[in-house]
């Protein structure tokens, strides 16, 4: 009877613990979806992976829990970040659909096939419930060993074939081969002015005298931003700091200053002024 | 509580990553998506495993990640040659399957 | 286990096919000799299988039998009975005569590309189609049957669509779209109609739990397998769906004047007189013998439809201008009559029907063959362009009057024993569609006439002033067959000996008897 | 003795192939060859009837059985033959009548390049009609039946460049084609009805199946022998038929082939004696043809085609006898054998007129010609006196009792059909008149002009060798053509006699058709005045309106009558309109159908299928998303399939 009450119920502080981490794991994964940077969704994610490794220990599986902050958290969502980085995020990645309906169909999908899943789950007649004491009698990681190296063993074999593949395939796909010579200074100039455009090398970033990281574009004549000052990747990311309004503002400011030092009449040229200005 | 309520947590976990990969165009975030679902696999073996009261559950699991991880390798791998050719990591941009 | 002599029946032309096939591209002629002896193997391979034949034996004879897929109960099952030696006898013997007849046809127009190998093709596709169709003339199991059944269809298509007819009106492009028009109008309506077969293939052997054909007649007849009757009923028309699309049967006849046309003579002569011809057995073996009670519940409709295509073929003969058109339509109106024959349900009209596949087939053979030598002639199918033929060319215009005698069975050549067998086995069941179909005997004889007058006879026209007489390879062609529908037409006792035993079995399949008369004279 | 018979069709056969496969090599001797082998099958008759006259009457059926030809379950066809005093009496007629035409056509033709294969026809056509008058059962009957149509087929279009002999051939063969079907269906009926169609048992048997279905038989072999007979509705081929060479129409369209239907009849006398109404319609058919025949006779100019209107109306008077049942078959078998005679030599006749003529066939371009062609005048004004039935020649005899015996029929019918020979015999003396008159007397209508008719056949071989164009020179013709005239006209003047001496004809024929002597209401003296009175009506007629006056050289326009009989009264028009035009309407219709409706539906379909695959082809559209998305939706409806399941 007590031996029946245990089977099917779990004591009340991992009860807690599943409410509270569960949310968060579930918040977690929504965010993952939702999020508009790819690197936010990275770290929503890990959270998630967190809060599993969490519920396996709580399962009596402590190896995997291991595995799980490990590998998962530790090297996979590494990975992914690395890659983020790498490939630039390109924040453009606005949520709003290009392909008709799809949103709607995949939300329909979704939730379909989640009802049924939950349906289907609580429909099935999941009875016989004995927790891992005594399978975890002789330790999680041996019983885990024993199993992986007497039963599971040509399976392993086969996962290290695969990862080695993995590896492999990995390098081949990344490893970019050149093929030609690279040009030299003088045949990239050449081609600079056979195609005609930007014959002068590309502006600098950076504004006179007053900012120089290098995401602030350079200003034309007419206070406009620059965009060919700044670097693709940042361009890419548009992580492009705009600061020709400021600038203009800041000009305005000086000039009237300048005028109320020495009273100057109106229709006095500001390049004049400009000028003389400067000389001061 | 029944744990059985960590199948039911599996099952949502899944759904809104499957969701996930519908939705999203970032190849990289499609492809976390893919990692949440195998995740919410995970659970639900490793849950498995403690009803049955035995570890195969949790061989699988194990195996699984294996397989995720290697997955994961390969495919940013992709993600990576493909930006480097189309500048762009979105998955509509290849949009090659038609004739 | 004695020499499998059916099998080598079989494979014999297969096995030239693959050899003919690949003769280098230089030595063309060489491909067609092969060819040649190929067919003139298998025919005496045929005659073999005719003299070991005993009418009066056991039902199927020279019987084979080996597991193929036990999972299925599939076996390789083959054997003949009278009606099958018969039809192996005709493909048979056409097979080198429609090789002679094609000696030229597929040569490459212009030559020096060593690749392209045309002749080769040809041939093997020939020799090819001979081998599939013989054995489904031999299988006693419904799945090997269905298996080659539907493989005809491949090298037919390539036959239709590869090596059509090079007098063509207008230019070339033209004539190749038609033909490829006509070559997928064939492969579709086949393919339609051999996949409702499958399914219903299939649905046999859920019911019947086999494929041998003498098993599940067996079965049948000491009752250990029943059918319901609306099962049975959906059989057969599956089954038959797919031999009347073959055997081109109103209304689903229509591709069969364009193959025809657009196909070479030979080829032509392929379809009509050997292809269609596994349709017409079929009904006669596997319709009426799996489901009695279907045949006989859907006889009326049969009959009705074989009508229309006698007096609705023959009509739309009559209106052609072309002339390879007009024999086709003929042949539709002559498959009329052979579907008759075998829903009929007496003696005379099933053996009737079987002497008709047969005669048919030497008949339009001889009349194609050298309508195909005039159109070659000439450069052009059109009725309209020929004209006084006969005085220029005696000998061609009077072998195609012949044969055009046989196609309006002329008493005296074999179509007509055949056509009268019919018409009488029809008669004496179903006296008014009897009489109704004597239409066709009259329309037979007016579209006949009509084409010999306009071709043959009347002032000779300037175009076909210089047209030469038939070559020796030419009249080798035609004489045999000429030979054949007299002798045949004279006495026929041989065929019909053989024939009788096998449709005395199918009509107590079918538990049908003839009709006594009303005054028993005869002593 | 029996095994002659066969014999008696194998010579000619042999011929045929010997002369149609020779090849030129045989040209030099192709027409003796020919000759030679149908005399040779007239002998083995000889032979066979001498042998036939040394029984006596009841042994007088011989058989040969040569082979089994078509045994499919009870269907049993024989190849067997059978020589009665009917058959040989045919044989007799053909071979006799035969082997004189042979003769004849060496002249005829002797100047046709194609002469071998005129005489391989011919000897065909003999094959063909022995076989169809020894016979032993219908369908081997049949296949003479055919045969003989072929051979006509092929003889009328002999001249097969001239577009009017191809259609005239193909129309004739079309017609008989008609005829035809109705023997094959009285064939089935014997069968369904008899389970076999030889002659023993149908006949013996007739009387065992009921009235209705003899009544169909022989209103089905009524149509078979309306066909090859040219009767009404089916005469229509018989005048076009004159396209052919005259000695094909003197053998095939006067002597021989178009009394086949008459043998028809008589041999199945049997039936039509269980089935008073088929006779019926029998005799009407026949006094409806007499009548026409005799009528467009009237009307023609063309020679030819008026001997043609006479024959139909001759075989008319047979078929009426035929009709008349037992009390007329003999006499229906002795007129046509005196028939046989007179009108093959009046064939012949207008034959060697034409030859001398330049093949002028129009007989207002004739006239006078007695002077010049002595020996044809002489034959054929026997021929003509026999025809009109001149006291003491054949014609007189055979008619007057078939006149006697249409009255002998009793009743109102036999009054009808007295009255109706009676006008035949007045109408019959008035053409043949006409004809005698506008040919061989009054002034010559031919001197000093070219009398070459455009449509006169071109190719008419006696055309080469005097200048077809100018004015013709009138001559008598070789002695190869005239002694087969001088022998038929021998025979038109004693034949009648012989046979009616005594009865001999009766006697020798009755064992086979049965006879019965008719009660007339007028005594055989009567009928004989009455028809006395006809011919010299006839005659006087004819003399007052072409002996008298000279004949306008060409037509005038003439009385409604004449105007419909020149046209056939408009039979053929009405087959014009009705079944040429009518027919080529329904085949294009029909060709139309086929292509748009038939075919239509096919091809709509196939279009639609492609419509459709388009359209499906839209959700393609390459992302790999949407593709998800359906791997998706597949994946939950397998889980709600498994739940379903799991649920049921």
């Amino acid at each position: 009877m007590s031996t029946q009450l245990a089977a099917y119920s779990t004591s009340t502080g991992e009860a807690v613990q599943f409410w509270i981490l569960g949310s968060v794991a579930v918040i977690g994964a929504l965010c993952t979806v939702l999020m508009r940077r790819a690197v936010h969704s990275a770290l929503c994610l890990a959270g998630t992976m967190i809060v599993l490794a969490v519920f396996y220990l709580a399962n009596g599986a402590y190896f995997l829990g291991v595995v799980q902050i490990v590998v998962y958290t530790g090297a996979i969502m590494m990975l992914f970040l690395f890659v983020v980085m790498l490939v630039g995020v390109t924040a453009a990645d606005s949520l709003k659909e290009t392909i008709r309906g799809q949103r709607w169909l995949a939300l329909l999908c979704g939730l379909g096939f989640g009802v049924l899943l939950l349906g289907g789950i609580a429909h099935a007649s999941l009875t016989q419930f004995n927790g891992t004491g005594q399978a975890n009698a002789g330790g999680n990681v041996e019983g885990l060993a024993t199993l992986i190296f007497t039963k599971y063993v040509f399976a392993f074999e086969l996962t290290g074939a695969l990862l080695i593949t993995a590896a492999i395939g990995a390098m081949v796909l990344t490893h970019r081969e050149r093929t030609e010579r690279a040009k030299t200074q003088r045949e990239l100039a050449a081609e600079r002015v056979r195609e005609g455009k930007h014959v002068p090398p590309l502006p600098a970033p950076g504004v006179y005298a007053r900012h120089n990281a290098v995401d602030i574009a350079g200003l034309l004549p007419d206070g406009t931003p620059a965009e060919l000052s700044v670097s693709r990747t940042l361009r890419e990311r548009g992580q492009i700091r705009d600061v020709s309004a400021q600038a203009l503002g800041d000009l305005k400011a000086l000039e009237q200053r300048a005028e109320e030092r020495l009273e100057r009449t109106e229709n006095t040229p500001a390049t004049f002024k400009r000028t003389e200005d400067a000389a001061q | 509580m029944n744990p059985v309520n960590y199948l039911y947590l599996a099952a949502l976990l899944f759904t809104i990553g499957a969701t996930g990969v519908l939705i999203r165009r970032n190849a990289i975030v499609v492809f976390m998506c893919v990692e949440l679902m195998l995740n919410a696999c995970n659970l639900a073996f490793v849950t498995f495993s403690r009803m049955h009261g035995n570890l195969d559950g949790q061989i699988i699991a194990f195996f699984t990640m294996v397989v995720a991880a290697a997955e994961v390798v390969v495919g940013l791998a992709i993600i990576v040659s493909l930006f480097r050719t189309r500048h762009s990591a979105s998955v509509d941009d290849a949009s090659l399957m038609k004739l | 286990m004695s020499f499998p002599l059916l099998t080598a029946t079989a494979a014999l032309p297969a096995l030239g096919a693959v050899a003919t096939a690949a003769v280098p591209a230089r030595q063309r002629t060489a491909a067609k000799w092969l060819a040649l002896l190929v067919s003139l193997a298998t025919l005496a391979l045929a005659i073999v299988v005719l003299v070991r034949f005993d009418p009066d034996g056991a039902r199927y004879q020279l019987t084979e039998s080996h597991s193929w897929i036990r999972d299925f109960g599939v076996r390789y099952e083959l054997g003949v009975d009278g009606i099958a030696v018969a039809l192996i006898g005709l493909t048979a013997v056409l097979m080198p005569f429609i090789v002679l007849a094609g000696w030229h046809d597929a040569d490459p127009l212009e030559t020096g590309s060593r690749r392209w190998r045309p002749t080769q093709g040809f041939f093997a596709l020939i020799l090819a189609v001979e081998a599939m169709v013989i054995i489904s003339f031999e299988a006693t199991d419904v799945f090997v049957f269905y298996i080659f059944f539907e493989a005809m269809l491949i090298p037919m298509y390539f036959l239709i669509g590869g090596f059509g007819d090079r007098a063509h009106s207008q230019g070339e492009e033209a004539a190749s779209t038609q033909r490829s028009y006509a070559a997928v109008k064939f492969l579709l309506y086949n393919l339609a109609g051999g996949l409702i077969m499958l399914a219903a293939v299939i649905g046999l052997y859920v019911v019947a739990g086999s494929f041998s054909l003498q098993e599940i007649v067996q079965a049948r007849a000491d009752g250990s397998l029943t059918m319901a009757t609306s099962t049975e009923r959906w059989l057969f028309l599956g089954f038959f769906f797919a031999f009347a699309v073959k055997a081109p049967l109103w209304p689903l006849h229509t591709w069969l004047p364009n193959a025809m046309q657009e196909s070479t003579a030979p080829v032509a002569v392929l379809i009509t007189a050997v292809v269609d011809k596994v349709g017409t057995f079929a009904m006669l073996r596997f319709c009426l013998q799996l489901f009695p009670e279907a045949s006989k519940w859907a006889t009326p409709v049969i009959l009705v439809l074989a009508l229309i295509s006698i007096v609705y073929g023959a009509l739309l003969a009559v209106g052609q201008r072309d002339i390879k058109r007009l024999v086709a339509y003929a042949s539709i109106s002559h498959f009329g009559f052979i579907v008759m024959g075998i829903f009929a349900m007496t003696t005379q009209g099933q053996s009737g029907a079987t002497l008709y596949m047969v005669n048919h087939g030497i008949s339009t053979a001889a009349l194609m063959l050298v309508a195909g030598f005039l159109i070659s002639r000439r450069g052009s199918r059109l009725i309209a362009d020929y004209g006084g033929v006969q005085k220029v060319a005696p000998v061609l215009a009077g072998t195609f009057l012949i044969g055009g005698l046989a196609t309006l069975s002329l008493p005296g050549l074999a179509p007509f024993v055949s056509e009268f067998l019919v018409l009488v086995g029809t008669f004496s069941r179903y006296p008014v569609i009897g009489i109704i179909a004597t239409v066709g005997i009259v329309l037979a004889a007016l579209y006949t006439l009509v084409l010999y007058q306009r071709t043959m006879t009347g002032p000779v026209k300037p175009e076909v002033s210089a047209m030469p007489d038939l070559r020796v390879r030419e009249v080798l062609v035609v004489a045999p067959l000429i030979v054949l529908l007299v002798f045949l037409g004279v006495y026929p006792k041989p065929l019909t000996s053989i024939v009788d035993p096998a449709v005395k079995q199918t009509m107590s399949d079918v538990q049908q008897k003839d009709p006594k008369p009303a005054v028993e004279a005869a002593k | 003795m029996e095994n002659l018979i066969a014999l008696l069709i194998a010579a000619p056969l042999l011929g045929a192939v010997v002369l149609l496969l020779g090849g030129r090599r045989l040209d030099a001797v192709g027409h003796w060859v020919g000759t030679l082998l149908s005399t040779a099958s007239f002998v083995v008759g000889l032979v066979l009837f001498a042998g036939l006259l040394g029984k006596d009457a009841e042994h007088r059926t011989w058989t040969q059985h040569l082979w089994s030809w078509i045994p499919v379950g009870d269907f049993q066809a024989d190849v067997t033959l059978r020589l009665d005093q009917l058959s040989m009496t045919f044989v007799l007629l053909i071979t006799g009548v035969g082997s004189l035409i042979h003769l004849y056509s060496i002249g005829y033709m002797e100047h046709d390049e194609r002469r071998r294969r005129f005489f391989g026809y011919l000897n065909l056509f003999l094959a063909a009609m022995l076989l169809l008058v020894l016979a032993d059962n219908y369908l081997l009957l049949y296949v003479g039946w055919e045969g003989v149509g072929l051979a006509s087929y092929l003889l009328i279009g002999f001249w097969q460049h001239k577009p009017s002999a191809a259609t005239a051939a193909k129309k004739a063969f079309l017609v008989n084609r008609v005829g035809d079907v109705g023997l094959s269906i009285a064939i089935m009926l014997m069968f369904t009805t008899f389970g076999t169609f030889a002659f023993g048992p149908v006949l013996e048997h007739a009387g065992d199946a009921s009235e209705g279905r003899l009544t169909a038989i022989g209103l089905m072999l009524l149509l078979a022998a309306c066909g090859k007979s040219a009767q009404v509705p089916l005469q229509s081929w018989l005048g076009d038929a004159m396209e052919g060479p005259t000695p094909v129409s003197a053998l095939i369209h006067a002597a021989t082939m178009v009394t086949a239907g008459v043998y028809l009849i008589v041999r199945s006398a049997a039936i039509f004696n269980g089935a008073p109404d088929a006779q019926l319609v029998v005799t009407v058919v026949g006094g409806v043809t007499l009548l026409f025949g005799a009528i467009v006779g009237c009307a023609k100019d063309d020679i030819k085609k008026a001997l043609a209107g006479s024959t139909m109306s001759q075989i008319g008077y047979m078929v009426l006898a035929a009709g008349l049942g037992p009390i007329g078959y003999v006499f229906a078998i002795m007129h046509l054998v005196t028939h046989g005679f007179f009108k093959a030599g009046l064939f012949l006749g207008a034959g060697s007129v034409m030859h001398g003529m330049n093949d002028e066939v129009d007989m207002r371009k004739y006239g006078g010609l007695r002077k010049y062609m002595p020996i044809t005048f002489v034959t054929f004004g026997l021929g003509y006196l026999a025809i009109i039935g001149f006291p003491g020649l054949s014609g007189f005899f055979s008619k007057d009792k078939i006149i006697e015996a249409a009255f002998a029929k009793g009743g109102a019918e036999g009054w009808i059909l007295g009255g109706v020979a009676l006008l035949g015999a007045a109408i019959t003396a008035f053409y043949m008149t006409r004809v005698m008159l506008m040919t061989f007397f009054g002034e010559p209508r031919w001197k000093n002009q070219p009398t070459k008719s455009p449509e006169a056949p071109s190719a008419e071989p006696a055309a080469e060798h005097q200048g077809a164009h100018g004015e013709p020179h009138p001559h008598e013709s070789p002695r190869t053509m005239t002694i087969p005239m001088i022998v038929l006209a021998v025979g038109s003047v004693a034949g009648g006699a012989f046979f009616d001496v005594g009865d001999r004809f009766l006697h020798w024929l009755e064992p086979v058709t049965g006879h019965s002597e008719g009660h007339s209401p007028l005594s055989a003296l009567t009928v004989t005045g009455a028809t006395m009175v006809c011919l010299v009506l006839g005659v006087g007629l004819a003399w007052a309106q072409y002996g008298r006056k000279p004949v306008p050289a060409h037509a005038p326009r003439g009385s409604v009558l004449t105007r419909a009989a020149r046209r056939d009264l408009y039979q053929d028009d009405f087959n014009h309109v009705v079944l040429v035009r009518g027919g080529e309407h329904l085949t294009r219709s029909l060709v139309y159908v086929d292509h748009t409706l038939v075919d239509g539906v096919v091809n709509g379909s196939a279009a639609g299928f492609g419509g459709l695959s388009g359209r499906l082809r839209r959700v393609q559209n390459g992302f790999a998303r949407s593709y998800a998305v359906s791997m998706f939706g597949g994946a939950a409806l397998l889980v709600a399939a498994t739940l379903l399941m799991r649920a049921v």
